[in-house]
């Protein structure tokens, strides 16, 4: 086995079992945290599948932003000066049913179809390609996600600000 | 990683006639090796500089006695003695995560070091979004402090971090953004590629490319880089005199050490991406001064803007958060939006 | 305390890392910046130009956990002393306690009439080093230092 | 204005309250009875004329039989000076407060009552400032016996212990 | 205002419910790096907004009024040493002021010129502190250490008059404990002459620093009712506008013998009464110092100044009030003696005190960093609030 | 060389783990977690075609789209959470049955 | 508008000035004393270690008195009547026998009050003030010569001097009641 493949398998087993950090643990505080590393495995196999540019913007939306959004809404809606705060749950039994039904279904899926790769490509910089390709192929997707990015943020700062209006 | 191989089989040859993975494996090892040990002396020096540049700005001497000449052996014991401490964690802390901060907040800082191109041939990585790749790495020193902050279960602590976070999270917009102005003129996110646009003498550096235009986003860059790694007048996190010692305040030991070593280290990162994305880099100011080694023009730059992060250290007060909120929206980031735009219209016209 | 103490004292190699150990914390003893009285201004003195702590690697640390000298500055009252014991108990060890000023040494000027004083900071904390004055000139708290780092070097001091 | 004229201002408003009236020391003093103290250091207070809106201080005083307070009164406005004096006896020691006038009265009544145990009635936070709240006794009462062991610590220096114990 | 009572609920913030996120309980020392020694304040926080603070105090009590009545009187005196241990002088000289009144005793000129000239520099060097310390708070480390140098020119004065660098025990009643040693009246010339420039260093450094004046203009606003109605005094009364100094208004010892000016606070850069205008009555207040010094001095005439010091001091019966402007406010001694060799009560009624009793009606509403500003700005001193 | 199927598995894995933790939890921050992990593994696949299967990179296109969109719906969701948490100190779904104000 | 512009005109204006005094210190000599291995001198009033010259103390108890903290401590032994105890250095004739003289350095708040009342100048304050102790009953000092011994021995004579003081005195009462009885016995009638 190649050290490539030794590091894949390391960086999958860190993704995977944090997410069932995220997924199990006690304290939502730890799934937060926990997240943490889930992003960062994703990102490590976005380099694996030659998205340079994506990894980064991974990290940088995700890390340092959703995560950080977030552990901010933990923070605010816990008691959160208290380490030892634990989170009720729903029935783990159901719960378990669903993901395992839902894994279940993919691993059939993917076992069934003969999966080739049908091209096979080198590493090249992506950045320059993306650029070009969001200025014309994906023009119009790229505007309204810009709208809807700019609707979001007024909406979000809009709902979260909302009881300075009533007075 | 190409550079940073070809590189040492330049330094080694046998290296390339081992099979790959095992040459990479020990260039990489080898690499980061490297990088911790200048972290390490870099902060050994750094810290007893700093020491001495605050002690002689005081009208006093700073560290004189540890070692002879001139305290020279000061951060060396204070090193061995944060090592043979003993590492208490608090009571009532969240063990799992006070462990992990330190460390998130270090490897953040030590990973900045991939990309910073120390000269034409000696880049440990040449990504080809470099700039973009250090921007993300900061995201992760913030976890970490946020890390620590909470699971320190001190309220001072945990007053740090938010503190940090907020701070940390707006200062990266206008840092990116003067960056991004470079980043137009230069066409490229690569920090090779950053310093060889700028290829020529003093004059072609980018500080004074598109003057005045990209002095204001070096000056843009400075002051979010000093808010990034928390120093005055942006050391809002620990400020003592408010917070205790902001969101270290409960570690001790070599947990400190860590958080202290991943402070100097940042500044080093920050001060070389300034040197590097708008000092030229490894180039000499003239062409004349080219019998200089590279990595010493880079390593001398990013030391002069340390220098510059000292001496504003031990000038300023500090801000408070409101105000530090003030300068990043609505100072910082409508004057780098402006410059981008003069810049694009430059660049059009 | 670390790993080595458990290692025979006789043995040259441990003797000697344990020597280099008690130089490296005789080096940088960094103290709890905590005044209490008036010897607080005389401590804050000896920081300042003139005299210069730092000078000896010495630089106050606002919080306990990263502190290793604890300078007792001025009179503890009873109201205090718990929570000086609590300061005492966060630092990590090894910690030393200088107990600087008459007051601290054993209350001091108010020894007799002070119904609210304690009398010696050593009843709640273990003392390595008093210095005696009211308040010590900066000179003393330097040699109370030099003192506690000769105690450091040679073994004897803390815990 | 002088302290006579200040006392015979007292004296048409509130006739029955003014016990002493002493012109002849260094500095002249009232003494009141407690009962109506408040509204004679309102009227003080917001008179026109009188305008003494300062206190500068508040002193408890263990007289022997009795517990008094002592208070100094300034007006910014027209610079003139008056001394009240409040006396209780040590069993029922309560005065009616006047922090209510003064703000700087909160904090010395306290410290008066932690020291003297007076009781200031319709103080807003009546507690000890000074000493810890589980303190026992008033320090500064004349018959004050210094205890010997606070919560497990030894008051008494080494040496005065051995000098009580001969004593003994 | 003045006619009304200032209720103490009107400074409890009054956070609308809906505006209310996590409230937090904190206690802000009594080790804390910016509560000027072992002051705790309890805090309630929201977010970083301030709701409430209330000051513990009484880490510090030591008992002084315990001592004075159980020591003489002159032995008294070097217990008022430690009562502001910061500017002892000042404090030596209200205590001997109020008996000599007392025993109505009259003080040789030469002493009382050195008195003056002792406790202005007093005045200086407690400036320097406040000064210093409150930069500390506010973040800045050097201008501390750059007071601290200049403060340690006027420790060694002090030194060479009276042997001690903090705690003088120097003025006596009746008189002083030692005479100037030649050649001292010409360094404190030199003092003055050094001092002068070095005020412009401060300003350059600190005072109109934009930083600065940004965290302390406009923050921790006494107005002038709500000071006198709580008894502030000093640098601070004066900070929010009110033109008051016991040296001119109710002078003592010979200080209506001198020219110099009273500084109130106009609100240069915010509101009159915030941090800054009592910072920067400090900073002026150095300045008119060092011209009563140099006026002192002038005029310092010959003579013995132990002449009339008493072998032994009687005190009347009877009792006083005496108050002095320290460089902390109005501090009061109330002596009553009645007629024996120990003072029968001695209280203080110390300055810094009646300051610190203000921080609660100022502190709502404010960031915790403001309130660090607000303490600084007040310039207490434990060993007088708690005595 | 690294198979295509190591990828779909893993999403697939984390898909179900992020399915499972939407469904388990009662707090509506850890519901939005179990949906940022559901996107994380969506995006994967995403991109895992773009390099096995598409000749172009349309796959990482859409893959910053939907970065994009999850940044967006993630300010929102804590938007709401944090008005609803004001409003009835608790973000437990369970008890927030009701519509009305 | 134009505040904003002027707000960050004087920011930077303000912040360059402050950097140009740190500059200007960077290159002015330090003022530090180093203390270990320059030690300056002090002026000679130095309030310092109190020490006490045995020699000339005379035992008069006016420090003891004058002490507002009480932490000097002494006891004399009166001297023999014909034993000659010396002089002090101001010709004052020494009577008493100091055998304690201890003054607790722990207590003393370096007042100098007991160096004024001294008549002989025994007691003074010295620029002493390196006497910084690992134990603190060594701060104890004592200064007094005698051996315990020494003291014990002059007690006991002061006792019995004491004594036979108070037998000569009953002596000499006895004697002056049997001298009154003798006298009354003679006079007896005229008193009556």
């Amino acid at each position: 086995m190649e050290a490539n493949q030794i590091l894949f398998i390391a960086i999958a087993l860190l993704t995977i079992l944090s997410a069932a950090v995220v997924a199990f643990s006690n304290k939502i505080i730890h799934s937060a945290f926990a997240l943490l590393a889930t992003f960062t495995g994703f990102a490590m196999l976005y380099i694996y599948l030659s998205a340079d540019f994506l990894a980064v913007t991974q990290i940088i939306v995700y890390v340092g932003g959703i995560l950080i959004l977030i552990i901010f809404g933990v923070l605010m809606t816990h008691r959160i000066y208290s380490t030892a705060k634990k989170t009720a749950h729903n029935s783990i039994l159901i719960s378990l049913l669903g993901g395992l039904l839902a894994l279940g279904l993919f691993l059939f899926i993917i076992s069934m179809y003969p999966w080739a790769p049908t091209v096979v490509k080198d590493f090249s910089p992506t950045t320059a390609v993306i650029g070009t390709e969001i200025l014309s192929g994906y023009l119009l997707p790229f505007e309204i996600i810009s709208v809807l990015l700019l609707g979001a943020l007024i909406g979000a700062i809009y709902i979260a600000r909302q009881e300075d209006k009533e007075k | 990683m190409e550079p940073l191989v070809q590189f040492f089989f330049n330094l080694l040859p046998f290296l390339s006639d081992w099979p790959e993975w095992l040459a990479l494996t020990v260039i990489g090892v080898a690499a980061a090796i490297m990088m911790f040990g200048f972290i390490a002396i870099f902060a050994l020096i750094a810290i007893w500089l700093e020491r001495k540049i605050s002690g002689h700005m005081q009208d006093r001497l700073g560290p004189m006695e540890v070692g002879g000449w001139h305290g020279w052996a000061q951060t060396i014991a204070d090193t061995v003695k944060l090592l043979v401490k003993e590492d208490i964690i608090p009571e009532k802390a969240d063990r799992p995560l006070f462990k992990l901060a330190p460390m998130i907040v270090f490897t953040a800082a030590l990973s900045g070091f991939a990309v910073l191109p120390w000269s034409s041939e000696f880049i440990p990585a040449d990504l080809d979004v470099g700039l973009l790749y250090i921007l993300s790495i900061s995201s992760f020193a913030v976890i970490g402090i946020l890390m620590g902050g909470w699971s320190s279960n001190n309220k001072w602590s945990l007053y740090g971090a938010m503190r940090g976070v907020s701070q940390v999270v707006s200062y990266e917009i206008p840092a990116a953004l003067a960056l991004l102005a470079v980043i137009m003129s230069a066409g490229t996110m690569s920090m090779r590629g950053l310093v060889m646009a700028q290829s020529g003498n003093i004059l072609d550096w980018n500080v004074f490319n598109f003057f005045p235009l990209t002095t204001i986003a070096f000056f843009i860059y400075f002051i979010a880089s000093l808010a990034e790694v928390n120093r005055t007048p942006f050391d809002l996190p620990e400020g003592e005199s408010e917070l205790v010692g902001g969101f270290h305040t409960e570690y001790s030991a070599m947990r400190f050490a860590f958080f202290f070593l991943g402070e100097y280290a940042n500044m080093f990162v920050v001060s070389a991406i300034a040197a590097t994305v708008f000092l030229g880099g490894w180039l000499p100011p003239f062409e004349a001064l080219g019998f200089i080694p590279g990595p010493l023009w880079f390593v001398g730059k990013a030391l002069l803007l340390v220098f510059v992060q000292m001496w504003l250290r031990w000038t300023l007060p500090r801000l408070r958060v409101d105000q530090l909120m003030y300068t990043c929206w609505k100072v910082l980031t409508p004057f780098s939006m402006a410059i981008i735009l003069l810049i694009g219209l430059w660049k059009v016209l | 305390m670390g790993w080595f103490d458990t290692h025979n004292e006789n043995n040259i190699f441990f003797g000697k890392l344990e020597s280099f150990f008690n130089w490296g914390r005789a080096g940088s003893p960094w103290p709890i910046g905590f005044g209490l009285a008036c010897c607080a201004i005389e401590m804050m003195a000896t920081g300042a130009s003139h005299y210069d702590l730092d000078r000896f690697g010495t630089f106050f640390r606002p919080s306990p956990r990263q502190s290793d000298v604890m300078i007792v500055a001025g009179t503890v009252t009873l109201k205090m002393a718990p929570l000086l014991r609590r300061l005492y108990e966060q630092m990590p060890e090894p910690k030393y306690v200088i107990s600087m000023g008459s007051c601290a040494n054993c209350g001091g000027p108010y020894w007799r009439y002070g119904y609210h004083v304690l009398k010696g900071v050593d009843q709640i904390v273990p003392v390595d080093v008093y210095v005696p004055g009211c308040p010590p000139r900066p000179e003393a708290l330097i040699d109370g230092l030099i003192q506690l780092k000769e105690k450091i070097k040679s073994g004897q001091a803390g815990k | 204005m002088t302290a006579q004229e200040i006392h015979n201002k007292i004296q048409e408003k509130f006739p029955d309250t003014i016990i002493e009236f002493n012109d002849s020391v260094l500095q002249p003093f009232i003494k009141l009875t407690a009962n109506q103290f408040n509204e004679v250091c309102q009227f003080l207070r917001d008179t026109d004329g009188l305008d003494f809106d300062a206190l500068m201080n508040l002193s408890g005083v263990d007289y022997g039989e009795e517990l008094g307070t002592v208070y100094h009164l300034y007006s910014m406005q027209h610079r003139h000076k008056i001394v009240l004096k409040v006396n209780v006896t040590r069993e029922n020691a309560e005065i009616p407060t006047v922090a209510d006038l003064w703000r700087t009265a909160d904090w010395h009544e306290r410290e008066v009552f932690d020291l003297y145990g007076i009781n200031f009635t319709n103080h807003p936070d009546m507690r000890r400032i000074l000493l810890p709240d589980d303190w026992e006794g008033y320090p500064l009462r004349k018959d004050y016996v210094q205890p010997e062991v606070y919560n497990g610590i030894t008051i008494a220096h080494p040496d005065m212990k051995g000098d009580s114990d001969e004593e003994k | 205002m003045k006619k009304s009572n200032i209720p103490e609920s009107q400074f409890e913030l009054q956070v609308p419910d809906s505006l209310k996120t996590e409230e937090m309980t904190l206690s802000m020392g009594p080790q804390h790096p910016s509560t000027h020694g072992v002051l705790q304040v309890i805090l309630k926080t929201d977010g970083e907004i301030i709701t409430s603070a209330k000051p513990q105090i009484g880490y510090l009590h030591r008992c002084f009024e315990k001592h004075a009545e159980n020591i003489t009187w002159h032995q008294v005196i070097p217990f008022t040493d430690r009562l502001d241990y910061i500017a002892s002088m000042n404090n030596n000289l209200g205590y001997v002021i109020g008996l000599e009144r007392m025993m109505n005793l009259e003080v040789n000129e030469r002493a009382e010129h050195l008195r003056v000239v002792v406790s202005e520099l007093n005045r200086i060097a407690s400036h320097l502190i406040a000064l210093g310390t409150y930069g500390l708070d506010i973040g800045a480390y050097t201008p501390f250490l750059y007071v601290f140098r200049d403060r340690e020119k006027i420790l060694d004065l002090f030194e060479e008059i009276c042997g001690a660098r903090l705690l003088y025990n120097y003025i006596w009643v009746g008189g002083v404990a030692y005479d100037a040693p030649d050649g001292w009246r010409e360094k404190v010339l030199e003092f003055c002459d050094y001092f002068d420039p070095k005020v412009k260093e401060y300003n350059d450094i600190l005072t109109f620093n934009k930083i600065f004046i940004e965290r302390t203009a406009n923050v921790g606003v006494i107005p002038a009712e709500v000071g006198i109605n709580y008894g502030v005094s000093g640098p601070s009364l004066r900070g929010s506008g009110v033109d008051f100094d016991l040296r001119r208004d109710d002078p003592y010892s010979i200080y209506d013998r001198f020219d110099f000016n009273v500084i109130t606070g106009k609100g240069e850069m915010g509101t009159v009464g915030d941090t800054w205008d009592r910072y920067w009555v400090r900073v002026a207040e150095m300045v008119e110092s060092v011209k009563i010094i140099r006026q002192a001095l002038e005029n310092l005439p010959e003579g013995d100044a132990k002449e009339t010091v008493p072998r032994n001091i009687k005190v009347p019966a009877g009792e006083y009030y005496m108050r002095t402007e320290t460089p902390r406010g109005e501090l009061g001694f109330y002596i009553i003696s009645d007629g024996s060799k120990m003072p029968n009560r001695v209280k203080v009624r110390s300055p810094a005190f009646c300051n610190l009793s203000v921080l609660p009606a100022v502190a709502p509403g404010v960031m915790i960093a403001d309130l660090v500003a607000i303490i600084g700005s007040l310039d207490i001193v434990l060993g007088e609030v708690d005595r | 060389m690294i198979q295509l199927n190591s990828f779909l598995i893993i999403s697939a894995i984390v898909f179900s783990l992020g399915l499972f933790t939407v469904i388990y939890k009662k707090n509506a921050v850890g519901i939005l977690m179990g949906v940022e992990l559901i996107l994380n593994s969506v995006n994967l696949n995403f991109v895992a075609f773009s390099k096995y299967v598409d000749a172009h990179i349309n796959g990482q296109l859409v893959a910053i789209f939907i970065i994009v969109l999850a940044a967006s719906e993630a300010a929102i969701a804590l938007a709401i959470i944090l008005n609803i948490y004001r409003d009835r100190e608790t973000i437990d779904v369970t008890q927030l049955d009701e519509m009305k104000h | 508008m134009r505040q904003y512009f002027k707000n960050i005109y004087e920011a930077i204006a303000t912040i360059l000035v402050g950097m140009g005094v740190t500059w200007r210190h960077l290159f002015t000599r330090a003022v530090t004393i180093q203390y270990p291995h320059v030690k300056r001198t002090l002026p000679e009033r130095s309030r310092m270690q109190l020490f006490v010259e045995m020699d000339d103390c005379i035992g008069c108890m006016a420090c003891e008195r004058a002490c507002p903290v009480d932490c000097i401590e002494i006891k004399t032994v009166r001297g023999g009547k014909d034993e000659d105890l010396g002089q002090t250095s101001n010709g004052q004739k020494k009577r008493l026998h100091v055998v304690q003289f201890d003054i607790d350095m722990g207590k003393c708040c370096y007042c100098s009050d007991c160096v004024f009342p001294c008549p002989t100048g025994a007691i003074r304050m010295t620029p002493e003030y390196e006497f910084i102790t690992y134990d603190r009953s060594t701060l104890l000092t004592k200064f007094a010569t005698y051996s315990p011994e020494e003291i014990s021995e002059l007690e006991e004579r002061e006792r019995k001097e004491k004594e036979a003081q108070a037998a000569a005195k009953a002596a000499k009462l006895k004697a002056a009641e049997e001298a009154k009885k003798a006298a009354a016995g003679t006079d007896e009638p005229k008193s009556e």
